[in-house]
C-alpha cells in the first residue's frame, strides 16, 4: 500500500472542506445539496480506503506500517517530525470514524434540508472529520495535539451550530472550555515528557516507558496529564458537565461527535499511551477508579432524564466510564473494542432519536409516545440500538461490556458499580423506549429550528429513506460488530489480548453464556428491562410514585448532583468572574491605574502649589533670591 | 590716625543716614538722607586716599542721581502718601540681618593678603592712565559710553508719551 | 555598490509622506493610493530581504544587509542598520502591517491625508527600531515613534482619546528616559554604541553596577511590552485609538519591548538576566494569568483585546526570560504571530464598530446573520488568540511553553509554566465569550442592514488569515530564521 | 575712651568691608521692605555703594598702588547712574499707567 | 597694534556702526521698512565679519579685556541670529510701538553687542560693564509697550536686576578682594598659588562663589533666581520675551561657562565644588520650571516656565563642566550644541507665537484652539519647535539632550540625567497641551492667520535648523567643539 494513502484518507475531508469553504459556499450557494455531496464522496472514499488500510495493517508483520515522516521544526534540541502511525489502534479506529462518519453525513443530508447553513454544516463536518482522522493517525504528541484542539474546535463550531439560540451558543462555549481545562493537563503533560525525554514520538515514548527509562514519579504525573486531556474530551466526572448540554448541536452532530467518535478520542488517547499507564499503577487505578464512577454517576443522572438526547448523552458519558474502567482495568483491547461497538449502537441511537424528533419537532419524551407505528423502521433500529446498550446477548454491546465487566472482577468495588451501571442502563434505555414509542402520542413540539416548522402539523410520521437507511446500516453494525472478538481476533490484532485465550466461534458465541460473570449481568440488564416496562409501559408501578419515594435521589440526579450549579454559578460567576476577576479589575483600575494617575495629578497639583509662590510681588521675588543665597550658604556650611 | 576717627564718625553718619533712608516715611526726607549719605561716602573715599573717586561721587551721586530721584519723587504724587513698609518688613529684616552676618563673618574670618605698600596719592593721573593708557581699561570705557548712550535712547522712549 | 534594502526599506515611507505633502490637491482617493504604493513597495522590499536573506547554518549570528556610516562622530554615533534573524522577522510584520494599517483605514475621512503622513511616518520610526544597530539610532527611532502615535490617537481616536493619548505619551517618554540613562552608561562602560559589540561583552570597568544598566534598560522595554504592573497605558491607548493605530500598536509596537529585552538586555548582561530571571518570569505570570482575569471583566471589545494583549505579552515575557533557546525563539516567534493576531483582532473590531457604532459588548449581539464573512474571520482571529493548534498561536505558545518548561536556568520554572500554561483556559473563556456576546444569540432589529465587509476589508482581513495560517501550519519558515539570531544570545547565557 | 585699647584702631580693611556689609544689609532691607518703587532705587543705589566701599577699600588694602579697585568703582557709578536715570524712566511710566508708584500693587502678572 | 585689534573687533564695531545709523536715519527718512533692513544689514556684516574671524587663534585684545576666540566668535554668531531673526519676527508686531522703531532696533542691537562683548570679556570689569549694557537694554525693551503689563515686567526686570547685579558685584569684589586681580585668567593663577586645598578655608572664595552664581544664576534663570522669568516673560512684548528667553539666557551661559571656568577651575576641587552646586540648582530648576509650567495657562507664561525648566538642562551641561574639572571637553560642547539647538527651537516657537498672538490678541493657550485650520504653516512649525523642546527626533531637541547628558553621565551625574529625563517627560504634558489645542480643537472663527514675509522667513530659518541638528548634528557639533578647545588650550 502506499504510503500516501493514510495522509489522503486525512486530506479528503479537508479537501472537501475547502472545496465547501472556498468553491461551494461563495459561489454555488444556492445550491447547497452539493456541499453534502461532496463530503459524502470524500469520507465515503476516505472510508474505502481505511478499510484498505486496515486490510493492510492486518496482514502487516507486527500489524504496523511505516509511514516515512517530514520535519516539521527543527529548534536546538526541540526537532518535531509529523507523521503518521498505523498500527491496529489506529486502524480499528479509522474504520469507525470513516463508518460513523459516512452513515452520518448520509443522515444529515435528510436531517438538515432546507437548513440555510448547509454549506457550513457540511464544512464543519468535514472539518471535524479531517481532524479526527488526524488525530487517530498522528505518531507524535504534538500533531495530536494539533487535531486534539482541532476536533475540539469542530465540536465547539457544530454545537453552536445553531448560534442564534443563546442556549446553543453558552453549550459551545462551555464545552471548549471544559475540554480545555483537561487539555492544559495534556499539555503539561506532553511538556513534561519532553523537558525528560526530548521527544514527542509516540512510539519512542513506549520504548522509554517498557524500558523504564521513563518512570517513577513523572511517569505518574504524565499519565495523569494525559488522562486529565482525555477525561475533558471524554467527559469523564468531574470534566463531564458539558457533553450533555452539547446536545444543542444538530443531532447528527451528537451521533458522530458527542456519542461515536470525538468523546471517545480520551478513550483512544489513554489507549495509545497505554504502554506509560501500564508502568504507572496509580495512573492505571485513577483511570479505572474515575472511569467506573462516572460510569455510575452519569448513568444515575440518566435515570430521570426527560429529554431523549439528555438521556443518550448521560448514557454515552456513562459508557465511557465503562471504557476508562476497561482500560484501567483490563487493557487496550477491552476498552477499545467497547468504544468500538458503542460507536456503531450509539450513533444509531442517536440518529434514531433524531429520527424521532425529525417526526414529533421535540426532543421532550413527555411530548411523545405511540411512535411504534408512525416510525417502525425507526422504532427497529432503536430497539436494537438499545438491546445493544443494555448488553443483551448476542448484540455487540453485550460483548465488549462483558469483557470489561469481568476485568474488573478483581477490583469488587469497581465490579459492583459496573454491575449497577448495567441494570440502569438497560432501565433507562428501556424508559426511554417506552415513554417514546408505547402508549398514546401526546403531541410533539415546535420543531428544533424553523426549517422543519411543518411538519408536525400532520402529526409524527417516519423519516425519509435517507436517514432511515443509515440507521438500518448501524443497526446491523451493532448486531454484528461485537462477534469480531467472539474469537479474541480483536483482542489479539489490538496486540495486547494475550491472555484471552483463542477458541472458535461457536464455542465462544455460545460457550460464554456458561460462565457466571456474563449471566449476572444479563440477569441485572433483564432486571433494568422489566422495571422500566413495569413503571413506564405496563403500569404496574406507578412512576410518580415511585418519584414521591425516592424523591431525595431524584432531586439529586435531576438536578445532576448541582453540578452545574457549582460550576457555572458559584465557582465561575461568584467565585471567578464577580469575585476574584472582578476584584482584579478593580485593583488594575484603582490600585494600579489610579497609583499612576495619582502620581500624575500629584504633578500637576504640585505645581498649582508651586506656582503660589510667584505671587507677583516684586519684593518677595528678591526676599527669595536672598533667601536662596543664605540657603546655599548654608547649605554649604552644613554638608561640607 | 585723624582718618580712623574719622573713619567712625563718617561710618556713624553713614549707617545712620542709611537708616533713615530706609526708616523715614517721608519720600523727601529719605532723599535728603540719601544725599548725606552719597556725601560722607565721599568722605569715606577720601579716608581710603581715593580722592579722584571722592570728587566722582560727589558728581555722579550727589549731582545727577540725586537729583534725578527728587525730581522722579516731586513727579509721582506717592511722595506726599509718604514710603511706608510693606508687608514684608519683619522677613526683610530678618534677611537683611542674615545676609549681614554672613558677610561679616566672611569678612572677618578670611585671610586677606594686605599689601603695606602706602597707596599712591593722588590718584587723577594714575586713574587717567589706567583708563586710557597702556594696559589699562579703555574697552569698559567706550562700552561705558555706549551704555550711557542705551540709557538715554531708553529714557526717551519711556518717558515721551505715545 | 550594491542597493541599500534597509534604507530603502525604512525610508520609502518617508519619501511617501513627502509626496502627500507636496500633492497639490488632497484628494481623498490620491492620498489613499499613494500611500498604499509606498506602503506596499516597502514590504515587498521587505520580501526580497526574506527571500535574499542567507539561512545557511553559516549564517548564525551574522547581521546582513548591514549598512554603516558615520552619524554623530562626537559621540560615536553611526547610521548603522543590518537585520539577522532576530529583526527580519519583526521587520516584514512592520512592513506587512503598514500595508493592511493602510487598507484598514481605507474609509478615514477626516484629514486624510495627515492621517496617512502619521502612518507612514509611524512605519518608518518602528521599523528604525528594528533595523538600527546603533544605540544613539536605535533610541532616536524609538522616541520618534511617540509622536506619529500621539497624533493618531489624539485626532482620529474616540471616546476619552486626549486622556489616552496622553497617557500613552507619559509612561513611554518615562521608560525611554530610563533608557536613555541606560544607554548612556552602557556607552560610557564600553565608549562603544554598536548593538552588535555587545553581545556578552564583559565589562571591565563598569561605570554603575552592570545590574543598575539593566534594569535602566528593561524599564523602557518593560513599559512597551508591556509588563505588569507597567501595563495600564495599553488597554487606554488601544481603547480610544483609531483602528489602523491599534492595529500597528498590538501589532508591531508593542514587540519593539521584547525585541529590545532580547537584543540589548539579555544579550548584553547574560548573568544579570539569568540572575533576575526568576524575577522577570514571575512577573510574566502573573501578567498571563492576570491580564486575562480583568480581560473577562471588560465590557468594551476593544479594551477586552487590549487587556488580552498584556497577557499574550505575559508569554513573551516568560519565554525571554526562561532564556533557552527553544523559549527565547517562541517568544520571538509569539511576538510574530501576536502581532498577525492581535493585528486581525483589532482590524476586525474596527470593522464591527463602523457597521454598527458599537463596541459595548452588551448592546452588541445577533451580528452572525448580517455578517458572515466578519464573523468567520473574526472567529479564526479568535481562535489563533486563544493558540488553536493550526494558527500561529498555537505554534508560537506551544515553543514558548516547551522551551521555557524544560529550562534549566530558572528554578521551579516548570511550575511557572504550569501556571502560565493555565492561562489558556482563561483565553479561551473571554475569547468565546467574547465572540458569543458579539455575534451570536437572536439577531437584533437595531443591527439590521448592517452590511459585511466589503472588497477593501476582504483584501485586508484575509491577509492577515493567511499569514496566521501559514505560520501556525508551518512556523519553521519564521523559526529557521529566528534561530539564526537567537543561537548566539544562547550561546552568551551558556558560557 | 581709647579704641586702640578696644581692638578698633588702627582702622584697617576689616573695619571698611564691615561697614561696607552693613550699608549693603541696609540697602538690601529697604530694597525688600518700602512700598515705593523710588525709595526702592534709592536703596538699591545704597547697595551699590556699598559694593564701592569695598572695592575701594580692598584696592587701598590690597593692590595699593594698581588702583584696579577705583576704577572698578568708577565704572559701576558710572552704570548706577545709567541704571538710575532707566529706572526713573521706568518708574514714570508704570506711574503713567498705574497711576502709583507702590510696589505692592504690581501684581497684574502673578501665579 | 592697534589696528590689527580692531580688526578683531569688527564684528562688535559694525553692530554698533549700524546701531547709530538705524538712529540718526529715523530722523530723516519716514519709510520706517528702511530701519528694518538697516538692522538686519548691520546683522549681517557683523555675522559677516564674524564668520571671516572663526578659525582665528585665540587672542586677547585691549589689553586682555576682550578675549577674540571660537567660544566667543560661536556665541556672537548666535545673539546675532538671535537678533537678526527677533527683527525680522517683530514686523508682525511693531504696529504696537510703530513711533519708537528706530530705538527698538538699536537697542536690540545694542543689547545684541552687550552680549557679545559679554561672551568674549576676560576681565570683571569688562563682563560687568557689557553685562550692564546688554541688561539696561533689555529693560528698557521689557518696557517697550508702556501698557500695564509690560511697564510692570520692565520694573520688576529692572529691580531686581539691579539687586542681583549688586549681589554680582559683591561677589566680584570679594574676588578681587581676595586676588587682587579683575582680569581672569590672573585670578585662577592667583587662586592656583594659595595654600588652600578646600573650599571652606576661604570664606570669602566661597561667598564669592555664590554671589558670582547668584549674579548670573538670575541671567539664566536658575532656581532660586528665577522669580522675575515668568512675570517678565508675560509682560514683556513677544519679540522681546523670546529675544529675553534665547540671548540673554545665552548671554549668561555664555559668561558664566567662561567664569566658571577659567575663574573658579583653577583647581579641580573648586571646579568640582560648583560643579555639584550647579548640579544641585540644576535639579531643583528643571523641576521647578517643568511642574509650574503645568499649570499654566498663558502661552508666554508657560514658555517662561519652560527657559527656567531649560535652563536646568543646560545647568547639567554645566554641572557636568565642572565636575570634568577641565578635564573633558565633551560636557562644554554639550552646552553649546544645546544652547544653539535652543536657540532656533526657541526662538521657532516664539516667532510662531507672536504670528498667532498678534492676530488673536490674546496669549491665552485655549485661544491656540484649532490653529491647525487658521494658520496650518505656523502651526506644523510651533509643533515642531514644541516637539524639540521636550525632546523627540528628529529634532534638534534630542540630539542636544542626549550630547549634554553625555557628558553628565561621564562625570557621574547619572541622578542628575535621571531626573532630567524625567523632567522631559513632564515637559512633554504642557508642551503637547499645546499641540493638541492646536490639531484637536475646532477653532473659534475660521479667519486665516495672517504672517508677513520677513516673519516666514525668520520661522523657515528656525525650522531648518531645528530639524538639520536634529538629523545631521555632526557638524554643528564640530563647531561647538572647536568652540570649546579653547579652554582646553587655557
Amino acid at each position: 500500500m502506499p504510503y500516501q494513502i493514510p495522509w489522503l484518507i486525512f486530506l479528503l475531508p479537508v479537501c472537501s472542506l475547502l472545496i465547501i469553504a472556498f468553491i461551494l459556499r461563495p459561489f454555488f450557494n444556492n445550491r447547497p445539496k452539493l456541499g453534502g455531496y461532496v463530503t459524502i464522496a470524500a469520507i465515503s472514499t476516505a472510508c474505502a480506503l481505511s478499510l484498505w488500510v486496515l486490510a493492510t495493517v492486518i496482514a502487516a508483520p507486527g500489524h504496523k506500517l511505516d509511514i516515512p515522516d517530514f520535519q516539521w521544526l527543527v529548534i536546538g534540541n526541540l526537532n518535531v517530525h509529523f507523521g503518521l502511525l498505523i498500527d491496529s489502534l489506529t486502524a480499528v479506529m479509522l474504520v469507525v470514524v470513516t463508518i460513523v462518519s459516512l452513515m452520518v453525513q448520509i443522515y444529515s443530508q435528510g436531517y438538515m434540508d432546507g437548513d440555510s447553513g448547509y454549506h457550513r454544516y457540511f464544512a464543519f463536518m468535514s472539518l471535524f472529520t479531517a481532524c479526527m482522522l488526524g488525530l487517530i493517525m498522528a505518531d507524535n504528541l504534538v500533531l495530536m495535539f494539533l487535531f486534539w484542539e482541532g476536533v475540539g474546535l469542530g465540536s465547539y463550531l457544530l454545537i453552536g451550530f445553531w448560534f442564534h439560540r443563546p442556549s446553543a451558543a453558552n453549550a459551545a462555549k462551555k464545552a471548549f472550555i471544559v475540554t480545555r481545562l483537561g487539555d492544559v493537563g495534556f499539555l503539561v503533560a506532553i511538556l513534561l515528557l519532553f523537558a525528560q525525554t526530548g521527544t514527542f514520538d509516540t512510539e519512542e515514548l513506549h520504548a522509554l516507558a517498557i524500558a523504564g527509562t521513563l518512570g517513577g514519579t513523572v511517569l505518574t504525573w504524565v499519565a495523569i496529564g494525559i488522562f486529565s486531556g482525555a477525561a475533558g474530551k471524554s467527559a469523564q466526572f468531574p470534566l463531564h458537565v458539558w457533553l450533555p448540554d452539547a446536545m444543542e448541536g444538530p443531532t447528527p452532530v451528537s451521533a458522530l461527535i458527542h456519542a461515536a467518535t470525538m468523546v471517545a478520542a480520551g478513550v483512544f488517547l489513554v489507549a495509545r499511551f497505554h504502554p506509560l499507564f501500564e508502568h504507572s499503577e496509580v495512573a492505571l487505578t485513577t483511570v479505572a477508579i474515575i472511569g467506573g464512577f462516572t460510569a455510575i454517576f452519569a448513568a444515575s443522572m440518566g435515570l430521570v432524564m426527560t429529554d431523549i438526547k439528555r438521556v443518550l448523552a448521560y448514557s454515552t458519558i456513562s459508557q465511557l466510564g465503562y471504557m476508562m474502567l476497561g482500560l484501567g482495568t483490563g487493557g487496550v483491547a477491552i476498552g477499545i473494542f467497547h468504544l468500538f461497538n458503542h460507536a456503531f449502537f450509539k450513533a444509531l441511537l442517536f440518529l434514531g432519536a433524531g429520527s424521532v424528533n425529525h417526526g414529533t419537532g421535540t426532543f421532550d419524551m413527555r411530548q411523545m409516545g405511540g411512535l411504534r407505528k408512525a416510525m417502525p423502521w425507526t422504532y427497529a433500529t432503536f430497539l436494537i440500538g438499545s438491546l445493544s446498550l443494555a448488553g443483551i446477548w448476542p448484540l455487540s454491546g453485550f460483548w465488549s461490556k462483558d469483557e470489561i465487566v469481568a476485568s474488573a472482577l478483581d477490583k469488587p468495588i469497581l465490579f459492583y458499580i459496573a454491575m449497577l451501571t448495567v441494570f440502569m442502563t438497560a432501565f433507562y434505555m428501556f424508559r426511554a423506549i417506552f415513554l417514546t414509542f408505547e402508549g398514546e402520542y401526546k403531541g410533539g413540539a415546535p420543531a428544533e429550528h424553523g426549517s422543519h416548522g411543518p411538519n408536525n402539523s400532520y402529526g409524527p410520521h417516519e423519516s425519509s429513506k435517507v436517514m432511515v437507511i443509515p440507521l438500518v446500516i448501524l443497526s446491523v453494525l451493532s448486531v454484528f460488530s461485537g462477534w469480531l472478538n467472539v474469537t479474541g481476533a480483536f483482542s489479539s490484532f489490538m496486540g495486547h489480548g494475550g491472555e484471552v485465550e483463542a477458541h472458535g466461534f461457536i464455542q465462544g458465541f455460545f460457550g460464554v453464556l456458561s460462565h457466571p460473570v456474563p449471566l449476572i449481568s444479563l440477569a441485572v440488564a433483564a432486571l433494568g428491562v422489566f422495571l422500566a416496562y413495569a413503571m413506564y409501559s405496563a403500569r404496574w408501578i406507578s412512576a410518580e410514585v415511585m418519584g414521591r419515594i425516592f424523591k431525595p435521589m431524584y432531586v439529586l440526579f435531576s438536578r445532576k448532583y448541582w453540578m452545574d450549579e457549582l460550576y457555572e454559578n458559584v465557582i465561575v460567576k461568584k467565585v471567578l468572574i464577580n469575585g476574584v476577576f472582578a476584584v482584579l479589575g478593580l485593583f488594575d483600575e484603582k490600585a494600579i491605574d489610579g497609583a499612576i494617575n495619582g502620581v500624575a495629578n500629584g504633578t500637576v497639583a504640585a505645581g498649582r502649589e508651586l506656582r503660589r509662590l510667584q505671587t507677583g510681588q516684586l519684593q518677595f521675588y528678591a526676599m527669595f533670591i536672598v533667601l536662596g543665597l543664605v540657603a546655599i550658604t548654608v547649605c554649604y556650611y552644613i554638608f561640607a | 590716625m585723624v582718618f580712623d576717627i574719622a573713619f567712625f564718625v563718617l561710618a556713624v553718619i553713614i549707617v545712620g543716614a542709611a537708616l533713615a533712608v530706609v526708616i523715614l516715611k517721608d519720600v523727601f526726607r529719605a532723599a535728603l538722607s540719601l544725599v548725606m549719605l552719597f556725601f560722607t561716602i565721599a568722605g569715606i573715599y577720601i579716608t581710603l586716599h581715593a580722592d579722584f573717586l571722592a570728587v566722582v561721587q560727589v558728581l555722579v551721586y550727589v549731582g545727577a542721581i540725586s537729583i534725578l530721584i527728587i525730581v522722579a519723587i516731586m513727579l509721582t504724587h506717592d511722595a506726599r502718601q509718604g514710603s511706608t513698609s510693606g508687608k514684608l518688613r519683619i522677613p526683610a529684616i530678618i534677611v537683611g540681618l542674615l545676609l549681614l552676618g554672613m558677610l561679616v563673618f566672611t569678612v572677618v574670618t578670611t585671610k586677606w593678603q594686605l599689601n603695606n605698600t602706602p597707596p599712591l596719592e593722588p590718584t587723577t593721573a594714575a586713574i587717567g592712565m589706567k583708563l586710557f593708557g597702556e594696559g589699562g581699561f579703555l574697552l569698559p570705557v567706550e562700552i561705558s559710553a555706549i551704555l550711557l548712550l542705551a540709557a538715554v535712547l531708553g529714557a526717551i522712549v519711556l518717558i515721551r508719551e505715545k | 555598490m550594491e542597493f541599500s534594502y534597509l534604507t530603502a526599506i525604512l525610508f520609502l515611507p518617508i519619501v511617501g509622506v513627502i509626496v502627500l505633502a507636496l500633492l497639490p490637491k488632497a484628494e481623498l482617493k490620491t492620498v489613499r493610493v499613494v500611500s498604499l504604493i509606498f506602503a506596499l513597495a516597502s514590504f515587498a522590499l521587505s520580501l526580497a530581504l526574506f527571500s535574499l536573506f542567507d539561512r545557511s547554518a553559516g549564517a548564525v549570528g551574522q547581521i546582513q544587509f548591514e549598512e554603516k556610516f558615520s552619524w554623530i562622530s562626537a559621540i560615536n554615533a553611526y547610521y548603522h542598520l543590518g537585520v539577522d534573524g532576530l529583526s527580519l522577522p519583526l521587520v516584514i510584520l512592520m512592513t506587512f502591517l503598514g500595508v493592511l494599517a493602510v487598507l484598514v483605514s481605507w474609509k478615514v475621512e477626516l484629514k486624510p491625508r495627515q492621517y496617512f503622513i502619521w502612518l507612514l511616518v509611524l512605519e518608518t520610526s518602528i521599523l528604525g527600531v528594528f533595523c538600527s544597530l546603533d544605540l544613539i539610532l536605535f533610541f532616536l527611532f524609538w522616541e520618534l515613534e511617540l509622536i506619529p502615535m500621539f497624533f493618531l490617537i489624539s485626532i482620529w481616536g474616540s471616546g476619552r482619546k486626549e486622556y489616552a493619548a496622553n497617557k500613552y505619551l507619559i509612561y513611554t517618554l518615562v521608560g525611554s528616559a530610563m533608557m536613555l540613562a541606560g544607554i548612556l552608561s552602557v556607552y560610557f562602560s564600553t565608549s562603544s554604541l554598536n548593538m552588535m559589540e555587545m553581545g556578552g561583552l564583559i565589562i571591565a570597568r563598569p561605570f554603575i553596577p552592570i545590574t543598575a544598566m539593566f534594569f535602566l534598560l528593561l524599564a523602557g522595554f518593560a513599559i512597551k511590552l508591556p509588563v505588569f504592573p507597567l501595563h495600564t497605558w495599553l488597554p487606554d491607548a488601544h481603547t480610544n485609538a483609531p483602528t489602523a493605530a491599534s492595529v500597528i500598536l498590538a501589532g508591531s509596537l508593542l514587540k519593539m519591548g521584547g525585541y529590545g529585552m532580547i537584543r540589548l538586555c539579555v544579550s548584553m548582561f547574560p548573568q544579570v538576566a539569568a540572575q533576575y530571571a526568576p524575577l522577570m518570569v514571575i512577573l510574566a505570570v502573573i501578567g498571563i494569568l492576570y491580564g486575562a482575569a480583568v480581560t473577562l471583566r471588560q465590557k468594551d471589545l476593544k479594551r477586552l483585546i487590549a487587556y488580552s494583549s498584556v497577557s499574550h505579552m505575559g508569554y513573551v515575557l516568560l519565554g525571554i526570560f526562561a532564556l533557552s533557546q527553544i523559549s527565547l525563539t517562541g517568544a520571538a516567534l509569539q511576538m510574530f504571530s501576536h502581532g498577525i493576531i492581535t493585528g486581525l483582532l483589532f482590524a476586525m473590531v474596527g470593522l464591527v464598530y463602523d457597521k454598527t457604532h458599537e463596541r459595548n459588548l452588551d448592546k452588541l449581539g445577533g451580528l452572525a446573520r448580517q455578517m458572515p464573512v466578519i464573523v468567520v474571520v473574526f472567529t479564526i482571529a479568535g481562535l489563533a488568540s486563544l493558540g488553536l493548534p493550526g494558527t500561529s498561536g498555537f505554534a508560537a505558545e506551544f515553543i514558548t511553553f516547551v522551551g521555557s518548561f524544560s529550562s534549566s536556568i530558572v528554578d521551579h520554572i516548570q511550575l511557572y509554566t504550569v501556571l502560565g500554561v493555565l492561562g489558556i483556559v482563561l483565553t479561551a473563556g473571554y475569547i468565546l465569550w467574547m465572540l458569543q456576546r458579539t455575534f451570536y444569540g437572536p439577531p437584533q432589529d437595531k443591527y439590521n442592514g448592517v452590511p459585511d465587509a466589503d472588497t477593501v476589508d476582504k483584501i485586508c482581513i484575509f491577509s492577515f488569515v493567511a499569514a496566521i495560517m501559514l505560520i501556525g501550519l508551518y512556523p519553521a519558515i519564521l523559526t529557521d530564521i529566528i534561530k539564526l539570531g537567537i543561537e548566539p544570545i544562547v550561546r552568551l547565557i551558556g558560557s | 575712651m581709647n579704641l586702640t585699647s578696644l581692638g578698633l584702631m588702627p582702622v584697617g580693611l576689616m573695619h571698611y568691608l564691615i561697614l561696607s556689609a552693613v550699608l549693603f544689609a541696609i540697602g538690601l532691607y529697604g530694597v525688600l521692605a518700602k512700598r515705593n518703587a523710588v525709595v526702592i532705587l534709592m536703596c538699591i543705589e545704597i547697595m551699590l555703594n556699598a559694593v564701592n566701599i569695598a572695592l575701594i577699600a580692598f584696592s587701598r588694602y590690597v593692590v595699593p598702588v594698581q588702583l584696579t579697585g577705583q576704577i572698578f568703582a568708577l565704572f559701576v557709578m558710572v552704570v548706577a547712574a545709567a541704571e538710575a536715570a532707566v529706572g526713573i524712566a521706568i518708574i514714570m511710566a508704570i506711574y503713567r499707567s498705574h497711576q502709583s508708584v507702590d510696589v505692592d500693587k504690581l501684581d497684574l502678572m502673578k501665579w | 597694534m592697534i589696528l590689527k585689534e580692531l580688526q578683531l573687533l569688527t564684528p562688535e564695531l559694525s553692530l554698533l556702526v549700524f546701531a547709530l545709523l538705524v538712529i540718526m536715519l529715523d530722523l530723516f527718512i519716514k519709510q520706517k521698512k528702511v530701519l528694518v533692513v538697516v538692522s538686519i544689514a548691520g546683522i549681517l556684516v557683523s555675522a559677516g565679519f564674524t564668520l571671516s574671524l572663526w578659525g582665528i587663534h585665540a587672542t586677547d585684545i585691549l589689553y586682555a579685556m576682550l578675549s577674540v576666540d571660537q567660544y566667543a566668535l560661536l556665541f556672537k554668531l548666535i545673539f546675532l541670529v538671535a537678533a537678526g531673526l527677533v527683527i525680522l519676527a517683530s514686523q508682525d508686531y511693531i504696529s504696537k510701538f510703530a513711533q519708537f522703531q528706530s530705538e527698538y532696533y538699536a537697542l536690540v542691537l545694542i543689547s545684541a553687542l552687550g552680549m557679545m562683548l559679554m561672551a568674549a570679556a576676560q576681565d570683571l570689569i569688562a563682563v560687568y560693564v557689557s553685562l550692564e549694557l546688554s541688561s539696561i537694554s533689555l529693560y528698557v525693551l521689557a518696557s517697550f509697550l508702556k501698557d500695564q503689563k509690560s511697564t510692570e515686567a520692565g520694573l520688576k526686570y529692572l529691580l531686581l536686576g539691579a539687586v542681583s547685579s549688586a549681589v554680582l558685584l559683591y561677589g566680584m569684589a570679594l574676588v578681587f578682594g581676595l586676588t587682587g586681580h579683575t582680569c581672569m585668567p590672573c585670578i585662577a593663577d592667583s587662586l592656583k598659588g594659595m595654600p588652600i586645598s578646600n573650599i571652606m578655608q576661604s570664606p570669602a572664595l566661597l561667598m564669592g562663589l555664590i554671589l558670582i552664581v547668584a549674579g548670573f544664576g538670575f541671567k539664566i534663570a536658575s532656581v532660586p533666581f528665577q522669580m522675575w522669568v515668568p512675570d517678565v516673560y508675560e509682560g514683556a512684548p513677544t519679540p522681546v520675551t523670546a529675544y529675553l528667553s534665547v540671548a540673554s539666557k545665552a548671554a549668561g551661559f555664555a559668561v558664566i561657562l567662561r567664569v566658571l571656568f577659567v575663574v573658579f577651575g583653577a583647581t579641580a576641587w573648586l571646579s568640582q565644588d560648583w560643579g555639584l552646586l550647579i548640579a544641585v540648582l540644576s535639579a531643583i530648576t528643571m523641576m521647578v520650571g517643568n511642574v509650574v509650567a503645568l499649570s499654566q495657562s498663558n502661552i508666554k507664561r508657560m514658555f517662561g516656565y519652560s527657559s527656567i525648566a531649560q535652563a536646568g538642562y543646560l545647568m547639567v551641561g554645566l554641572a557636568a563642566v565642572g565636575m570634568a574639572a577641565g578635564s573633558d571637553a565633551l560636557g562644554r560642547s554639550g552646552l553649546l550644541f544645546f544652547l544653539m539647538s535652543y536657540t532656533f527651537t526657541n526662538l521657532g516657537a516664539f516667532i510662531a507665537i507672536i504670528a498667532i498672538s498678534n492676530k488673536l490678541n490674546s496669549d491665552q493657550i485655549e485661544d491656540y484652539t484649532g490653529m491647525s485650520k487658521r494658520a496650518p504653516l505656523l502651526a506644523i512649525a510651533l509643533t515642531l519647535c514644541l516637539v524639540s523642546l521636550t525632546g523627540l527626533p528628529p529634532t534638534a531637541g534630542l540630539i542636544a539632550k542626549i550630547y549634554i547628558f553625555n557628558g553628565a553621565v561621564n562625570h557621574g551625574l547619572l541622578w542628575l540625567v535621571i531626573i532630567a529625563v524625567i523632567n522631559s517627560v513632564i515637559s512633554a504634558f504642557y508642551y503637547f497641551r499645546i499641540v493638541k489645542v492646536m490639531w484637536m480643537g475646532a477653532p473659534a472663527s475660521e479667519e486665516k492667520v495672517p504672517s508677513t514675509w520677513a516673519l516666514r522667513v525668520a520661522l523657515s530659518l528656525c525650522c531648518l535648523f531645528v530639524l538639520l541638528l536634529g538629523v545631521l548634528p555632526a557638524g554643528f557639533m564640530g563647531i561647538a567643539q572647536a568652540a570649546v578647545k579653547i579652554f582646553t588650550g587655557s
